[in-house]
């Protein structure tokens, strides 16, 4: 399975994802600059973590005009997986491929800490390895995670179960404790919380290769059928 | 566009302006009558008030410095490059430095903040590594000033703010709060890198005809020093809608570093040097990278990009924008490096040449503006032997400790859990993006932090430290202890000290009494180097760090970087598991002044400073270090503010984990503050291989439990509370003084 | 050349924890009679004459970039600045 | 109760670069006839009547914690709010 790792001018997680991918998870793994026009011969998109153009109007508002992000698009729209990380997940927003916005946290502070989190949808393409064990922690690192949407939209996310990742204990302000939601045709995920920070027992958590592993795991039942 | 004025050799020397700049009539006569020869213009004055100043000459403290141990195998590149280098094994070196930006984070927080850690950040991959991590090291007034929490807030904020954007971990720090700091806040930053020995940069511009380029931010008036902004002689009539603060680019800085990182990796064939624009701007850089290979230089003012119209040489050299580097490249190499800068989106643009001979021109609309010696402005600055005198504080010290009388000690522990400089800082360093880069094994909330260098089973362990308080009784003696203490942390995570970089905050030099105590701080700083092993390879100056005739506590920061051999001799403080046994290294004396009960107890510290031996400090360095790479250790925490009881409870907070203990000290005594000690626990299995080591330097106090209670039956009293009462108030009390509305 | 300058501020139903904190610190400065306290951004635009209506272009650059209407509304202000020789 | 709205922008010669990344985005963008960007906060308190002149006090608390007078400047526009029952 080949991954296409986008790398925004200021993207910073690009590197960590590209070592979860390759390292930990033996994928093959490119870096794909902002400047891309297309994304043939990859499996799967990964928008990583970091402060895409300094994050200096709103996180992943600049971001989301860059020429990559009609490859993106199209890639989405074809129902191929994408997935976007802290930042990444703000650029999907932005760029109207997931409901909703986020705002600034509660405390507008950055944070940084472990966090607790449930798997509310174990079914998704992302998450199906989480199905045994659905509690689990991940690093949260951002100053702008907390999840706006309007009433409307809740109903209509959890009415067809696009809530993925819940907060057990709030940190950031999130409607409804939402950390991680997909798009309706369920390939499309955006979350705050980095699992790519916790694939090696050294630094303290291996619960965020469940996300890499159902992907792969996935994608290989899919293309073998 | 405004034009401004330049005043002639003449009329300089008549209206001696160059005083606003920081050139004393001495200097200026030194600069005509020696070096020069001549009258300098307007602009030559400028460059020398810049290079002269403490900041880039060091010539308050360059007798000091000169005092410190800098030797050891380890050491590949000391004092006086950018940062200093250590080998680490396997071709492979640490890289890091210390920078302050007191000054300017006391005028604007957020920004002196950032612009400080933007700056060191800049010093490490200008010598060709990957900066790996951040530490801050803060000093704050009390923190129940309404100005304190404003500062601590936004001082904390800046850091953050960079670091997080530019993704380089801040990994680890120290905080103290005392009144002596209230107008003079202290904001000093670390940075680590790694570099591949074989990239190793040099900040040269060597090779007749190569060329200078200059990348990055466009030059501002930023920064441009306080004194010469305010003169009226350069400036036109909008002076009050300037400002001298600089605003930090932390996006900027990302694409520079990277850009820069790409050239040096990938087109070392075309480089020759690189070097920051820090402190003095574009003349400092220029002029050292030119001094450094004894060639000429000569620059053309009218191609550096400006982000204002109207600014004089004096201003494009003496400005302190942010976010730029010079490179020297060999002629015909431009359009490769332009190439790589321009994938970037940053400007790089070649702005001179090296030239024969030794000296150093610039053009300035079509003008010659400046042609003097380069080695006049980066080596002959004058060095001044400042007087020295002990303090009469120090003088009148008899040799008596503080007696504390403690009824309650578990009143007395939570009192001390609850104090800013003990309480836990997890309210600020959460703030900081401690894990980006993926190699953060221990996070801050330990003593040391510990970073793994990717492919090998080797880490770093990095800590910054220092007791003022002890330094203020007495000032050598407390020198040694920062570095002691430093060592303690390093080695309590399972690591063997390699060196420290330090950041030397101090008063005015010109004070006899100061002065005094930066010179017996550098000496006891020097003389702890040279027994732990851990020579000084780079550092920092900040003096004048005074309000109101009052100084700072002397406060040398020490930051110190350790190697972990293996992954499995990583330590944190925490202990482990319920059964463990824990044993005190080192015995505890009754030594209270200058401790953190003396000042709660009494609102100040006073008297003589205790007694330290740097020899048994080794010894038990040595003996912690060996237990852990033997495998025999489970936890280890060194003993500092607010002695033994607070280093027991801090170790059961990690993992909610409680104690119980017997010992033979009266309950005082575990709060003293005794150095050369730390709280280790082992599993019970290694009792016997333990104690063998260790002998008689440690005791055996207790087990660890699986309950909820600290319980020590001391000399005169039981103490006994609850882990997670205790846990609360220390995890609490910095937030909620942040917090508080008086 | 048009001066335009724009607010945004987040919609009213959406909480503003940086309103929050100013207000809190005033508060704690003594400032009891400050009832709220709300942060927005400012922006200050220099745009040149264009076939276009410049309200057109304003409201368009502020739907695309300057806000994101999920969360945030905005005005604006245009005038007309003199220009320099 | 007044209803006071403040901007506070960076003093002329001090570096702005988040506005200059937005006008580089809205270049992007297309915008060609945008000049400069300046991006500054924006400030809407409510503030209830006190025995003090409210422009004495909406400026000391700019002088002291909503604008930093070393590198940037304010500007404020005071209304009066009719009192809702
Ligand atoms: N300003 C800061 N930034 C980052 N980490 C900090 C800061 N201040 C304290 N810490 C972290 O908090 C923990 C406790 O700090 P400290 O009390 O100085 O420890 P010690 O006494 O062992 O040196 C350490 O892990 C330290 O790195
Ligand atoms: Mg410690």
């Amino acid at each position: 399975m080949k991954f296409a790792v986008i790398v925004f001018p200021g993207s910073n997680c690009d590197a960590d994802m590209a070592n979860a991918l390759r390292d930990v998870c033996h994928c093959a793994v490119e870096l794909v600059p902002a400047t891309a026009t297309t994304l043939t011969g990859y499996d799967a998109v990964v928008l990583p973590g970091g402060f895409s153009y300094g994050d200096y109007l709103r996180s992943g508002a600049i971001a989301r005009f860059a020429p990559v992000m009609a490859a993106v698009q199209a890639f989405a729209t074809a129902g191929k997986p994408v997935v976007g990380i802290c930042n990444g997940f703000q650029i999907l927003t932005e760029a109207g491929l997931l409901p909703g916005a986020l705002r600034a946290n509660r405390s507008s502070q950055f944070i940084c800490q472990a966090s607790r989190l449930h798997v509310c949808n174990p079914h998704t393409q992302f998450t199906t390895a989480y199905a045994k064990q659905p509690d689990i922690q991940l690093p949260i690192a951002h100053g702008e995670g907390n999840y706006y949407c309007d009433a409307a939209t809740l109903a209509d996310l959890r009415e067809h179960q696009q809530i993925v990742f819940e907060y057990v204990d709030n940190p950031n302000g999130s409607v409804a404790n939402i950390a991680g939601i997909v798009n309706r045709q369920g390939n499309v995920l955006g979350m705050m919380p980095h699992p790519e920070r916790a694939v090696e027992q050294l630094l303290g958590s291996i619960d965020g290769l469940g996300l890499f592993t159902s992907l792969i795991e996935n994608h290989r039942e899919e293309t073998h059928v | 566009m405004s034009k401004t004025s330049t005043l002639t050799p003449e009329e300089l020397q008549a209206s001696r302006a160059y005083r606003e700049w920081g050139l004393t009539d001495d200097e200026y006569q030194r600069l005509c009558d020696q070096v020069l020869k001549r009258l300098p213009t307007h602009t030559e004055a400028g460059l020398f008030s810049g290079m002269w100043s403490e900041h880039c000459s060091y010539k308050n403290s360059k007798p000091v410095l000169k005092k410190f141990w800098t030797q050891g195998n380890q050491v590949i590149a000391g004092p006086g490059e950018g940062a200093g280098i250590i080998d680490i094994g396997d071709g492979q070196a640490v890289v890091f430095k210390a920078e302050s930006h007191n000054h300017p984070s006391a005028i604007e927080p957020y920004e002196g903040a950032a612009t400080g850690v933007g700056g060191i950040i800049r010093d490490i991959f200008s010598m060709g590594a990957k900066p790996i991590a951040i530490l801050d090291s803060l000093r704050f007034g009390e923190l129940t000033e309404p100005h304190t929490k404003y500062l601590v807030s936004q001082v904390v904020a800046g850091i953050g703010g960079y670091g997080n954007c530019i993704g380089i971990p801040t990994v680890g720090g120290d905080t103290g709060f005392d009144a002596c700091y209230q107008h003079n806040p202290l904001v000093n930053a670390m940075c680590v890198g790694i570099l591949d020995q074989a990239d190793m940069q040099k900040g040269q511009a060597t090779g007749v005809g190569n060329r200078i380029i200059y990348v990055g931010a466009k030059t501002g008036r930023d920064g441009i020093s306080g004194a010469s902004f305010a003169s009226a002689e350069f400036s036109d009539d909008r002076e009050s809608q300037r400002s001298a603060v600089q605003v930090g680019d932390p996006f900027m800085e990302k694409l520079l570093m990277d850009a820069c990182l790409e050239v040096i990796h990938q087109h070392g064939s075309a480089l020759v040097g690189i070097q920051d624009m820090g402190a003095a701007g574009l003349v400092s850089a220029s002029a050292e990278m030119a001094s450094k290979a004894g060639s000429g230089l000569e620059l053309n003012l009218d191609l550096v990009p400006q982000r204002e119209t109207g600014m004089s040489a004096f201003e494009l050299m003496l400005s302190e924008s942010q976010e730029r580097m010079l490179l020297c490249v060999k002629a015909g190499t431009e359009d490769e490096i332009y190439d790589v800068f321009a994938r970037y989106g940053l400007d790089a643009v070649a702005i001179g040449t090296v030239t024969t001979g030794h000296q150093y021109r610039l053009w300035h609309h079509h003008e010659l503006v400046a042609d003097v010696p380069v080695d006049a402005l980066a080596s002959d600055a004058p060095v001044y032997q400042r007087d020295s005198r002990q303090p009469a504080r120090l003088a009148e010290q008899n040799g008596e400790q503080f007696r504390p009388v403690i009824t309650d000690a578990v009143a007395t522990l939570k009192q001390l859990l609850q104090q800013p400089t003990i309480a836990s800082k997890r309210a600020l360093y959460q703030t900081y993006d401690s894990q980006v880069q993926t190699n953060t094994v221990v996070q801050p909330g330990s003593d040391a932090a510990v970073i793994r260098i990717r492919q090998t089973e080797k880490a770093l362990a990095l800590t910054t430290d220092v007791n003022g308080r002890y330094l203020y009784l007495n000032p050598r003696v407390g020198g040694e202890m920062a570095v002691a203490e430093a060592a303690r942390n390093i080695v309590a995570s399972g690591a063997q000290p390699l060196g420290i970089t330090d950041c030397l905050n101090f008063g005015n030099p010109e004070k006899p009494e100061q002065f005094y105590e930066l010179d017996e701080a550098a000496q006891g700083i020097s003389r702890a180097c040279r027994r732990l092993d851990t020579p000084v390879v780079s550092g920092n100056v900040s003096l004048n760090n005074e309000s109101n005739g009052q100084a700072i506590y002397p406060t040398p920061m020490i930051g110190m970087v350790g190697l972990i051999r293996r992954h499995q001799d990583i330590t944190t403080q925490d202990f482990k598991q319920p059964g463990d046994l824990v044993y005190v290294l080192g015995a505890t004396q009754g030594d209270f002044n200058g401790s953190e009960l003396q000042k709660l107890l009494t609102g100040d510290i006073s008297g003589a400073l205790f007694d330290f031996s740097l020899t048994i400090e080794k010894q038990h360095q040595d003996l912690l270090l060996t237990a852990i790479q033997s495998g025999l250790v489970a936890s280890a925490h060194d003993v500092s503010e607010g002695g033994l009881l607070t280093a027991i409870a801090e170790s059961c907070f990690g993992r909610g984990l409680g104690v119980t203990l017997t010992s033979e000290l009266p309950a005082a005594h575990l709060f003293a503050e005794t150095q050369s000690r730390f709280v280790v626990s082992i599993r019970p299995e290694h009792q016997a291989a333990f104690e063998t080591l260790v002998g008689t330097a440690a005791t055996y106090w207790g087990q660890v439990t699986g309950d909820d209670q600290l319980r020590v039956q001391a000399a005169d009293q039981r103490i006994q509370v609850s882990v997670r009462e205790a846990q609360q108030l220390w995890e609490e009390a910095i937030p909620c003084l942040l917090k508080s509305r008086d | 050349m048009y001066l335009v300058k724009v607010t945004v501020t987040y919609k009213e139903s959406i909480l503003d924890p940086k309103g929050e904190a100013i207000n809190d610190a005033l508060q704690r400065l003594g400032y009891h009679n400050v009832q709220s306290v709300e942060l927005g951004k400012y922006f200050e635009l220099q745009v040149a004459k264009s076939d276009r209506p410049i309200a057109e272009q304003v409201n368009e650059m502020c739907d695309r970039l300057l806000a994101n209407v999920n969360m945030e509304t905005y005005h604006y202000e245009i005038t007309e600045m003199r220009t320099q020789a």
